[in-house]
C-alpha cells in the first residue's frame, strides 16, 4: 500500500529544491525560487497527507495495535557487521503526525513568506535555507536510526543558524546564529555521547532492536544497567546525557538562552523553527526513546519531568516582563515545550498511564498550530509598524483585523480556553501531572495562568492600549497610509491556522497516538477543568485589567516587586553567567594559556634545542683558535686519551 | 751487560718526546721542523734498533730507515720553501703571527 | 713478468707518463697557450680515466709490497675520476695562472701518491706513499704565493702532517718492533693484541684519522680548506681523503680484524665526536670553503659509521658513498671555483640572491648540496642510508641515533645557504658568470651522477660483489 | 594497471615543466598533467574495484617489484589496497586544486610548478610503496620541496618557519629512519639477507623487546608529520607563511604521510607495541585534540586559525589508530581524506581571499559575504566541514572515530572519547568566530566592495574538493566499503599479535 517513493519523496523534494536553487535558480531565476520552494513543499504536504491517511486507516493498525513500519532502508555507514548508521524511513504515529505538522506549517510558512519576504535582496537563498531546513527535520522525524536522527539533528542546527544569520550583515544576528549554533551544539554533545553509550551496550544503532535490547531483559540491558559511573548506571548516563541533547534543541532550562535571541532571523522562520518545529525536536526524541526511559529507567524520566515543569514555570516568569513581542513568544515557545517535556516526564508506559505522553504529543500538534499562528501574526504586524518593541504598538486592531482576531484565537488557544485546540491538549496533561506528580501539577496549573496573563498581555499591548501609537500616526500622515494588512499570500495562512487552532483540539488523538500504539480512551472530566480554566481566565482578567487602556496599574505592580521583575526582566542573569563563563573562564583560563604555552613553552622549547645548538657552537669555537701548536696538542692529547681511555680504561 | 735494546729504545723515546715537546712549545718554525726531524730520528733508531736486536734476518727496518731519512729531506725541503714563502707574506716565521683563518 | 708489471701498475704507469709529458712540455716549449695546455691536460687525464677501465688484472708485485685488484682499479678509478673533474673546475682559476703546470706536476704526484698507497701491501710502500701524497699537497695549498692565507694554509698543512706522519711512523715502528714484519699479509699473524701493539695500533689509526680529519685530529682541516685555493681544497675534500678511506678500509678490516673489538669502540667515539663536532662548527661558519670544510668533517663521521659495521657492506657502502661524495661535493666546489674565479667572492652571505642572475648554477649548488644532506632523490640519501644501514648492522642504536639526529643539524646549515641562495634579499647579488665550457662540462657529470647514481642500481651491487671476492 | 604510471606521470610533467618557456605553458602543462594524474589515480580506482568485486582477495593489488639493491635487500616494491587508493585520490585532487589556485603565480613560476609537481610525486610514491625503503625514500622527495616553497613564495616570516619546518619534518623522519633500521635488522633473515618488504616482516613476528624499542621511534617520527603533540609547532608557522598551493599540499597530503605511516608501517607492523603504548597515543592525541582547539579560539589570523585546527583534527587520526579498534582505524582513514580535502578547500579559500583583500587578520575583515559571494560560500562550507556538520565529509570521519573509540572498553579510553567529542563544541566556536567575524556583518572596508570574485580556475578547485567533501559526506559507504576491508586486515594483524583485543 504504502509506496516506499512516495515517502521518500516527502523528504526529498524540498533538497531537491534547495539544491536546484543553490546551484542554479539563485542566478537564473531568482524571482520564481519563492514560488518553486513553496510548490515542492505543497507537495511534499500533499504526501504526508496520503501517508498519514494511509497509515492511520489503513495499513498502520495491525490487531488494533498501530505498528512501526520501514518501508526503506539502507546501510549508509557501517562500523561493523552489526552496527551501522542506516538511513531509513521509520513510520509510527508519531513519525507520521510530526510530518503531517511539519510539511504542514512549513507549506504556511513558506506561502507567508511569499509576501513576507518579497523584495529582499536574498529572496531566492531564502527558500532554499527552508527547504534545506524542511529536508532536515523531516529527515529528523522519519529517522529510523539513532545515528540518523543525530545526523538530521545537526542539519536541522545548521539550517536555523544559516537562518537566523540570514540578516548577515546585522552584527546581533550574526551573534544569535552564532549562538544558537554553538550552544545546541553543546547540547549535542551529550547526545552523542549518549548515543555512544547506549551503542556500545546495546551493540545497535537501530532504534527498534535499540528500544528491544534496552527495554526487554537482555544480556545488553543487564550490562547496562549493571556498569556504573559516579554512582549513575550507564544507561542513565545515556539516557539523561540523550535528554542533555533534547533539551538543548527545545531550550529547555539552561541550555534556552539561544532561543530568545535566535527571534533575529526572518520573523517566518521564527515561526517554523522556532516555534513550531524545531525546537519540539527534543521532545520528540524523548518520545521516540519512550520506552527505554519509561521501562528501563524512570528515575531518568523524572529528569525530565522536572527539567520540563522547572522551564515551563520559569520561562513563564520571564515571558511576563519581557517587551519585545518575539520575545515574549519566544519564551512563551519554551514555556510550552516545557509543558510537553514534564508531560512525557509524568507520563508511564502503555495503557491508561501512557497519558501523559498522548497528551504530551497532542499538546506538540496544537502547539505547532496556534505558535505558528501567533508568530506569523507577530510577523505581519512587524511588517506593519517596524518594530518588536511593544511599546510602539497598541490599537492595532482596526488597521489590521484579520491579524487581529486570528492572533485572539491564538492567543486563547494558548490559554486554554475552551474550545480552543489548547484547552484540550492541555487539560491532558494537567490531567496527567495530577495523576502522577501532585506538586508537578500545581505548578502546572499556576504556569497555565501566568501564560493566560502574558499572552493577553501581549495581545491588549498590540491591539488595544494606546489608541494608535505615535509613530504610526506619524507614518499615516508621512504617507504611509497605502499600508495595508498585508497580501494576501500572508494572509492566507493567518486564517487557515486560525481556523486549525479552533479546531485542532477535537482530533481524537487518544486513538491515534498513544505510548504503545494501542488506543487510549480519554476521560473528560468537566470537574477537572475548572480550577485551570478559571486561573487562566483570571489571568486574562488580569491583563485586561492592566493592559487594556494605559495605565498606570503595571507599574504599581512592577514597583511592588521590583527585585523579582528587574531579575525576570534580566532573564535571570542566565546569558550574563553564560557569558561569564565562556568569555572569563574558558577563553583566559583555557584558551589563552594553551595558545600561550603553545608558543612559548612547546615551540620554545623547539627554538630552545635550536638556540642552545647554537650557543654550543659558539662556545666551543676557541678551539679552533688558529695556532698550529695548540691544534697539535690537541692532536697529541687525542692520541694519550685514545690510549689512556682505549687500552686502560674501555676494555 | 752491555747496551741492550731497552737502553736504545728508551733513547729513542726520549727523543721523541723531547722532539714533540719541541713541536709543541718552540715558536720559530724551523726549530718545530727540527723537533720533527727528532722525532723521525727518534723512529729511526727504533727502526734500527729493532732490525739488529730482534730481526736481524730481514732488512725491513734497515730500508724503512733509509726511506724516512729521504723522505724526511723532501718534507724539509718543501716545509722551508714554505716557510720561506709565508715570511715573504708574514715577515715572520713566528707560528704564533700566523692565525689569520680561526674559528 | 714485464707483461704483468705493465698490466698491474698500468695505473700508476699511465700517471707518471702524464707527468713526464707534463714535465717535459714545461722543458721543451715555451708555450704561453695556457688555455690550450689545460685542454690537452684534461683530455690526458680523460684519456687516463677511461683507461683505467681497461685491461685490470689483480696480482701482486715486488713481494706483496704492490698488489691490486679490481676493487682497488675501481678505487683508483674513483681518484682518477675526481681528478679530472677537479681539473675541469681548475680551468677557470688555471687559465691566467702563472704555474699551471707546477699545479698540474704536483697533483699528479699527489694522486700518484694516492695510487701506490692504495696499492700498498707493506707499510713501507704505504708510508711513501702517503708522503708522496701529501707533501706535494702542501706545496700546492701554496700555489696562491702572494696570498697570505694560502701560504699560511700549507704551513699549517705541511707541519701539521709532519707531525702526523711522526706518530704514525711511530707506531709503524713499534709495530715492527712487535711482529718483525712490514707486511700487510703477513702480520696479522704476528698480532697478539699485546699492549705495546694496541700502542702501536693507536698510533696509526691517530695517523689516519688526521689524514681523514675526524675529530679531534682535525683542526688542520679547516684552516688549511680555507687557505687553500679553491680546485686545491676541492682535491683536498675529495680525492685526498676518499684515498685515505680505501687504504683505512683494507687496514681495519684485513690488517687489524683482530683488533675489531678495539677499533670499534674507537670508531665510536671517533664518529660521535667527528658529526657531532664538525656540525657543530659548520653551523656558524661564513666562508664558505671553510664550511664546506667542516661539512666534510661531518660526512667523514658517516664514512666511518659505515666501516664501523666492519662487514663487506660497509665497505661497499662506504666506496658508493665515495662516488656519491666526490660528485656532490664536487659539484659544489664547481660552483664554488666558478664563483671565485671570477667573482672572488667567498663568503656565504656573497651568495644571498645568487638565484636572481645565476639559475642554473644555484640549482647546481642547492642539488650538491641536498646530495650532502642525504635528500632524495640525490644520491646522497642513497649514499648515506646505505652508510647508515651498514652502520645500524653492528645493533648500536645509541650511534645510529647520534649519526642520524645530526643528519638534521647538517640539514640545517645546508639549507642555510640554500635559503641566502634563494631567500635573502641582496642589493648587489653576484653578477650572472659565465664559466668556461669545461666547468660546465664538469658541473654537467656532477650533476648526472648526482641524479642517477642512486638510481644505478648496477653501480652499488657490482661493488658489493667485488667487495665479496 | 602498472602503478609506476602514479609515480611516473607527475614526474615527467614536472619534467615538462622545465622545458617550458613562459608561465602560461607552464600552468597549463602543470594543469594538464596533474589533470591527466586525477584521470589515472581514477581509473586505478575504477580497475581496483573492478578486480575486487571481480573476486581478487589478495591483500594488494597490481603489485610489482624489482630489486633495487638485491644486496641489502631493498626492493621498489609498490601495489595498493583500498586505503592507498583512497590517500591517492585525496593526493590527486588535491594537487589538481593546489596548481589551479597558483593560476597566478607571476615570479619563478615554472620553478613552483616544478616543485609541487616533486612534492606530489615524493606523495604519491609514498602511498604506493610496500617496500619501507621505497616509502621512506619518498617521504622524504616530499619534505624538501616545501622548504623552497615556503622559503621562496611565502609570506610573513616565510625563513623561519620554512626552516623549522624542515627542520622538524626532517627530525620526525630521522626517528623514522632509526626505526626503520631498527626493524630491519630486528627482521628474520633470508639467506642472509633481511627485508624491507612491508608484507613479508607483517607476517614475520617483530620480537616484542624490538618492537618496544622501534614503535615509539615510528610513531612519533611520523607523528610529527601529522602534527603529534607536542610535534607540532611547525605546523602554524608553516602553514601561515606558506603560499596558498602549499599549505593547501602541506596539510592536505604532507600531513597525511604521517597519518598513514602511523598506520601502516608502526601500528600495523607492530601491533603489541602499538597495543602498550596505546595508552600515551591515547593521550597525546587527546592533548592534540583539545589544547589544539583551545589554541585556535585564540587566533586572529586565518591561516593560523586552520593551522591550530588542523593540529586538533589530525590528532583525530592519530586518536583513531591509537584507539586500535577496527572502527576507529577506519575513522582515522577517513579522517585523513577528509580533513586533507577540507583543509585544502579552506586554505584555498583563506588564500583567494587574501590575495583580494591583502590580509588575514579576521579584525580586519567582515563582510565579505556581500562583495565576493563565492569565495565566502566556499569558505563557509570548508568551515562547516571543519566542525562536523553531516553532509560533509568531517563528520562522517570524526563519528566513525568516535564510535570507534568507544568500543575500547575502559574507563580511561572512554573518558578520552568524551573529551576528543567535547571538542567539537570548541571547533564550532572557532569555525563560527572566524566566520562571523571575517565574512558577516556590516563590509569593514571600502575596498573590499570591488574586489572580484572567483574566476574559473579558483572556482573549478573549489568545486572538486567540495565535490570530493561532499560525495564522501553523503555516500560514505563508498569509501568505507573502500577501506573497510583494508583495515580489516590490519585488525586482523593487531589481534593476531595482541590476545584478548577485540
Amino acid at each position: 500500500m504504502l509506496s516506499a517513493g512516495l515517502i521518500a519523496l516527502i523528504p526529498l523534494l524540498p533538497i531537491f529544491c534547495f539544491v536546484l536553487i543553490a546551484l542554479v535558480g539563485k542566478h537564473a531565476f531568482p524571482k520564481f525560487c519563492g514560488m518553486l520552494g513553496t510548490l515542492s513543499i505543497l507537495g511534499s504536504f500533499v504526501l504526508s497527507v496520503v501517508v498519514a491517511f494511509q497509515y492511520f486507516f489503513q495499513v498502520g493498525k495491525v490487531n488494533g495495535v498501530y505498528q512501526q513500519l520501514i518501508p526503506i532502508k539502507f546501510e549508509w555507514l557501517q562500523f561493523s557487521p552489526n552496527v551501522s548508521i542506516d538511513m531509513g524511513i521509520l513510520l509510527d504515529p508519531i513519525s507520521v503526525m510530526m510530518i503531517l505538522v511539519v510539511t504542514f506549517i512549513s507549506l504556511m510558512v513558506h506561502i507567508y513568506s511569499l509576501g513576507y519576504m518579497k523584495g529582499e535582496e536574498r529572496y531566492a537563498t531564502y527558500y532554499g535555507f527552508l527547504g534545506l531546513f524542511t529536508f532536515s527535520m523531516l529527515g529528523l522525524v522519519l529517522s529510523s536510526n539513532i545515528f540518523q536522527i543525530y545526523i538530521f539533528w545537526e542539519l536541522v542546527g545548521v539550517s536555523s543558524y544559516l537562518l537566523i544569520g540570514f540578516y548577515f550583515d546585522r552584527p546581533s544576528a550574526v551573534a544569535a546564529a552564532k549562538k544558537a549554533f554553538i550552544v545546541t551544539r553543546f547540547a549535542d554533545l551529550g547526545f552523542l555521547i549518549g548515543i555512544l553509550i547506549l551503542a556500545f551496550y546495546s551493540g545497535t544503532l537501530d532504534f527498534q532492536t535499540l528500544i528491544t535490547r534496552l527495554t526487554t531483559p537482555t544480556d545488553q540491558l543487564n550490562a547496562i544497567t549493571s556498569a556504573s559511573f559516579m554512582g549513575m548506571s550507564a544507561l542513565m548516563w545515556g539516557l539523561v546525557l540523550v535528554f542533555i541533547g533534547g533539551a538543548g534543541k527545545s531550550a529547555m532550562f539552561p541550555l534556552h538562552i539561544w532561543l530568545p535571541d535566535a527571534m533575529e532571523g526572518p520573523t517566518p522562520v521564527s515561526a517554523l523553527i522556532h516555534a513550531a518545529t524545531m525546537v519540539v525536536a527534543g521532545v520528540f526524541l524523548v518520545a521516540r526513546l519512550f520506552p527505554i526511559y519509561s521501562l528501563s529507567c524512570p528515575s531518568a524520566l523524572d529528569v525530565v519531568a522536572y527539567v520540563g515543569i522547572f522551564s515551563s514555570f520559569f520561562a513563564a516568569i520571564i515571558a511576563c516582563t519581557q517587551t519585545d513581542i518575539k520575545r515574549v513568544l519566544a519564551y512563551s515557545t519554551m514555556s510550552q515545550i516545557g509543558y510537553m517535556m514534564f508531560a512525557l516526564g509524568v507520563s508511564g508506559y502503555g495503557g491508561e498511564h501512557g497519558l501523559g505522553y498522548m497528551a504530551s504529543m497532542f499538546h506538540l500538534f496544537t502547539h505547532a498550530m496556534f505558535k505558528a499562528l501567533l508568530f506569523l501574526g507577530a510577523g505581519a504586524v512587524i511588517h506593519y509598524v517596524h518594530s518588536n518593541e511593544m511599546k510602539d504598538m497598541g490599537g492595532l486592531r482596526k488597521l489590521m483585523p484579520v491579524t487581529h482576531i486570528t492572533f485572539l484565537v491564538a492567543c486563547l488557544a494558548i490559554a486554554g480556553i475552551p474550545p480552543f485546540a489548547g484547552f484540550f491538549s492541555k487539560e491532558e496533561i494537567l490531567q496527567a501531572a495530577f495523576q502522577s506528580n501532585k506538586l508537578i501539577y500545581v505548578v502546572a496549573v499556576v504556569t497555565a495562568a501566568i501564560t493566560a496573563f502574558y499572552m493577553f498581555r501581549l495581545y491588549f499591548s498590540i491591539f488595544w492600549n494606546k489608541s494608535l501609537t505615535p509613530a504610526l500616526s506619524k507614518g499615516e500622515g508621512d504617507g504611509h497610509v497605502h499600508h495595508s494588512e498585508g497580501t494576501v499570500s500572508m494572509l492566507m495562512p493567518l486564517v487557515i491556522l486560525g481556523a486549525l487552532s479552533l479546531i485542532a483540539g477535537f482530533v481524537p488523538f487518544g486513538k491515534l497516538v498513544t505510548s504503545d500504539g494501542k488506543e487510549l480512551l480519554t476521560e473528560f472530566h468537566i470537574g477537572f477543568s475548572v480550577a485551570p480554566v478559571l486561573l487562566a481566565a483570571a489571568g486574562i482578567w488580569l491583563a485586561y485589567s492592566f493592559y487594556k487602556k494605559e495605565n498606570a496599574r503595571p507599574q504599581n505592580m512592577v514597583d511592588s516587586m521590583k527585585r523579582l521583575y528587574k531579575n525576570a526582566y534580566n532573564k535571570f542573569y542566565v546569558d550574563e553567567i553564560y557569558l561569564f563563563i565562556t568569555k572569563k573562564v574558558i577563553f583566559n583560563l583555557i584558551g589563552r594559556p594553551a595558545a600561550w604555552f603553545d608558543r612559548n613553552v612547546v615551540d620554545g622549547t623547539m627554538n630552545m634545542i635550536a638556540t642552545i645548538t647554537e650557543k654550543t657552537s659558539y662556545s666551543i669555537k676557541a678551539l679552533q683558535s688558529g695556532k698550529l701548536q695548540q691544534y697539535s696538542i690537541y692532536f697529541f692529547s687525542g692520541v694519550i686519551g685514545f690510549v689512556l681511555l682505549f687500552i686502560y680504561l674501555w676494555k | 751487560m752491555g747496551i741492550g735494546l731497552l737502553h736504545i729504545l728508551f733513547v729513542s723515546i726520549a727523543l721523541f718526546f723531547i722532539g714533540v715537546y719541541g713541536f709543541l712549545t718552540r715558536r720559530n718554525m724551523i726549530t718545530m721542523l727540527m723537533s720533527i726531524e727528532l722525532i723521525l730520528n727518534s723512529i729511526n733508531i727504533n727502526f734500527i734498533a729493532f732490525n739488529k736486536f730482534l730481526y736481524s734476518d730481514k732488512l725491513d727496518g734497515l730500508f724503512f730507515t733509509v726511506f724516512i731519512i729521504t723522505i724526511a729531506a723532501a718534507e724539509a725541503a718543501v716545509a722551508i720553501a714554505i716557510i720561506i714563502n709565508l715570511y715573504r707574506n708574514y715577515k715572520s716565521i713566528d707560528i704564533e703571527d700566523a692565525d689569520t683563518m680561526k674559528y | 713478468m714485464s707483461i704483468d708489471f705493465l698490466i698491474l701498475m698500468k695505473s700508476e704507469m699511465s700517471l707518471t707518463l702524464i707527468i713526464f709529458i707534463l714535465l717535459s712540455l714545461k722543458v721543451f716549449t715555451n708555450d704561453k697557450n695556457h688555455v690550450a695546455l689545460l685542454n690537452l691536460t684534461n683530455i690526458l687525464l680523460a684519456a687516463n680515466f677511461v683507461f683505467g677501465f681497461f685491461f685490470n688484472a689483480s696480482g701482486e708485485l715486488f713481494n706483496g709490497m704492490f698488489h691490486t685488484n679490481n676493487v682497488i682499479a675501481l678505487e683508483k678509478n674513483i681518484l682518477n675520476l675526481g681528478t679530472l673533474i677537479v681539473s675541469l673546475q681548475a680551468f677557470d682559476w688555471l687559465k691566467n695562472h702563472k704555474h699551471l703546470l707546477e699545479f698540474y706536476v704536483l697533483l699528479l704526484t699527489t694522486l700518484l701518491g694516492m695510487d701506490f698507497m692504495i696499492s700498498s701491501g707493506n707499510f713501507l710502500m704505504f708510508f711513501l706513499g702517503l708522503e708522496l701524497s701529501s707533501i706535494p699537497l702542501a706545496a700546492l695549498a701554496n700555489l696562491d704565493l702572494e696570498k697570505r692565507k694560502s701560504s699560511e694554509a700549507a704551513m699549517k698543512m705541511i707541519l701539521s702532517s709532519a707531525f702526523a706522519s711522526c706518530i704514525t711512523l711511530f707506531g709503524i715502528s713499534l709495530l715492527y718492533g712487535t711482529t718483525g714484519t712490514l707486511n700487510f699479509a703477513e702480520m696479522p699473524k704476528h698480532l697478539t693484541g699485546s699492549e705495546l701493539q694496541l700502542f702501536s695500533f693507536i698510533f696509526i689509526f691517530t695517523g689516519f684519522a688526521f689524514k681523514l680529519s675526524a675529530v679531534p685530529f682535525h683542526l688542520w682541516t679547516a684552516d688549511v680548506y680555507e687557505g687553500a685555493p679553491v680546485p686545491v681544497t676541492s682535491y683536498l675534500s675529495v680525492i685526498s681523503k676518499g684515498s685515505i678511506v680505501f687504504i683505512f678500509i683494507s687496514v681495519l678490516f684485513t690488517l687489524f680484524r683482530s683488533f675489531e673489538g678495539m677499533w670499534y669502540n674507537m670508531l665510536y667515539l671517533t664518529i660521535v665526536l667527528t658529526i657531532t663536532i664538525g656540525n657543530l662548527f659548520a653551523i656558524r661558519q661564513n666562508n664558505i670553503k671553510r664550511f664546506l670544510a667542516f661539512s666534510s668533517i661531518a660526512q667523514v663521521g658517516y664514512i666511518l659509521l659505515g666501516l664501523s659495521s666492519g662487514t663487506g657492506a660497509g665497505a661497499t657502502s662506504a666506496i658508493y658513498f665515495l662516488i656519491v661524495y666526490t660528485f656532490s661535493n664536487l659539484g659544489a666546489f664547481g660552483v664554488i671555483a666558478l664563483v671565485s674565479a671570477h667573482a672572488g667572492k667567498e663568503e656565504i652571505t656573497d651568495y644571498k640572491g645568487f638565484y636572481a642572475n645565476n639559475p642554473t648554477l644555484s640549482w647546481v649548488l642547492t642539488i650538491s648540496l641536498f646530495s650532502l644532506a642525504g635528500i632524495p632523490p640525490t644520491a646522497g640519501f642513497f649514499g648515506k642510508m646505505f652508510l647508515v644501514t651498514a652502520g645500524a648492522g653492528k645493533g648500536n642504536y645509541v650511534l645510529v641515533t647520534i649519526a642520524v639526529m645530526n643528519m638534521v643539524v647538517s640539514l640545517y646549515y645546508y639549507l642555510r645557504i640554500v635559503r641566502s641562495i634563494f631567500m635573502d634579499k641582496n642589493e648587489t647579488p653576484i653578477a650572472k658568470l659565465k664559466g668556461s665550457n669545461s666547468i660546465k662540462l664538469a658541473l654537467a657529470v656532477c650533476m648526472i651522477g648526482v641524479v642517477v647514481t642512486g638510481f644505478a642500481t648496477g653501480l652499488f651491487e657490482n661493488i658489493n660483489t667485488l667487495i665479496g671476492k | 594497471m602498472n602503478l609506476s604510471l602514479l609515480i611516473l606521470v607527475p614526474l615527467l610533467t614536472a619534467i615538462a615543466v622545465l622545458f617550458c618557456s613562459n608561465s602560461t605553458q607552464v600552468k597549463w602543462v602543470s594543469f594538464i598533467g596533474s589533470l591527466g594524474q586525477l584521470g589515472l589515480a581514477t581509473y586505478t580506482m575504477f580497475a581496483y574495484m573492478g578486480a575486487r568485486t571481480g573476486g581478487n582477495t589478495s591483500q594488494m593489488l597490481f603489485e610489482s617489484r624489482y630489486a633495487w639493491y638485491p644486496a641489502l635487500g631493498i626492493e621498489y616494491y609498490v601495489g595498493i589496497d583500498g586505503i592507498s587508493i583512497a590517500m591517492l585520490m585525496l593526493t590527486a585532487i588535491v594537487v589538481v586544486a593546489g596548481v589551479l589556485v597558483s593560476w597566478n603565480i607571476k615570479r619563478l613560476s615554472k620553478e613552483f610548478f616544478f616543485l609541487l609537481l616533486l612534492l606530489s610525486v615524493g606523495a604519491y610514491g609514498f602511498f604506493i610503496s610496500l617496500d619501507l625503503f621505497t616509502m621512506f625514500f619518498f617521504l622524504e622527495v616530499a619534505v624538501i620541496p616545501k622548504f623552497l616553497l615556503i622559503g621562496i613564495w611565502g609570506s610573513g616570516k616565510k625563513e623561519y618557519s620554512a626552516m623549522k619546518l624542515a627542520l622538524m619534518l626532517m627530525s620526525g623522519s630521522a626517528l623514522v629512519l632509526i626505526g626503520l633500521l631498527c626493524l630491519y635488522f630486528n627482521t628474520t633473515a633470508i639467506n642472509g639477507k633481511h627485508t624491507f618488504d612491508l608484507l613479508q616482516i607483517a607476517h614475520q613476528h617483530i620480537p616484542i623487546e624490538a618492537q618496544r624499542f622501534i614503535f615509539p621511534l615510528m610513531f612519533v617520527g611520523f607523528g610529527v608529520f601529522t602534527a603529534l603533540f607536542p610535534f607540532h609547532t611547525w605546523v602554524p608557522d608553516g602553514h601561515s607563511s606558506a603560499p596558498t598551493a602549499a599549505s593547501m599540499f602541506l596539510a592536505g597530503i604532507s600531513m597525511k604521510l604521517g597519518g598513514y605511516g602511523c598506520l601502516r608501517v608502526a601500528t600495523y607492523l607492530m601491533p603489541e607495541a602499538a597495543h602498550e603504548y596505546s595508552w600515551i597515543i591515547i593521550l597525546l592525541s587527546t592533548i592534540a585534540i583539545i589544547y589544539g582547539a583551545f589554541a585556535t579560539l585564540m587566533q586572529t589570523d586565518l591561516k593560523y586559525i586552520n593551522a591550530y585546527s588542523s593540529v586538533s583534527h589530525c590528532g583525530f587520526i592519530l586518536f583513531g589508530i591509537g584507539m586500535l579498534t577496527q572502527t576507529a582505524i577506519t575513522g582515522a582513514v577517513m579522517q585523513m581524506v577528509s580533513h586533507g580535502l577540507m583543509t585544502a578547500l579552506f586554505f584555498g579559500a583563506i588564500g583567494m581571499i587574501y590575495e583580494r583583500t591583502h590580509t588575514r587578520m579576521v579584525a580586519q575583515l567582515g563582510g565579505l559575504l556581500k562583495a565576493i559571494p563565492f569565495i565566502i560560500t566556499v569558505f563557509v562550507i570548508a568551515g562547516l566541514c571543519s566542525l562536523g556538520l553531516p553532509g560533509f565529509s568531517g563528520f562522517v570521519a570524526e563519528m566513525t572515530v568516535f564510535m570507534g573509540a568507544w568500543q575500547r572498553s575502559g574507563m580511561f579510553n572512554h573518558v578520552a572519547t568524551v573529551l576528543a567529542c567535547a571538542s567539537i563544541v570548541v571547533t564550532a566556536v572557532y569555525i563560527l568566530r572566524a566566520v562571523g567575524s571575517s565574512v558577516m556583518g556590516p563590509i569593514k572596508n571600502q575596498e573590499f566592495v570591488t574586489i572580484p570574485d572567483a574566476r574559473w580556475n579558483e572556482k573549478l578547485a573549489s568545486g572538486l574538493l567540495i565535490a570530493g567533501i561532499v560525495v564522501i559526506g553523503i555516500a560514505p559507504f563508498l569509501l568505507n566499503g573502500l577501506i573497510l576491508p583494508d583495515t580489516h586486515v590490519i585488525m586482523d594483524n593487531i589481534s593476531r599479535g595482541v590476545v584478548g583485543l577485540k
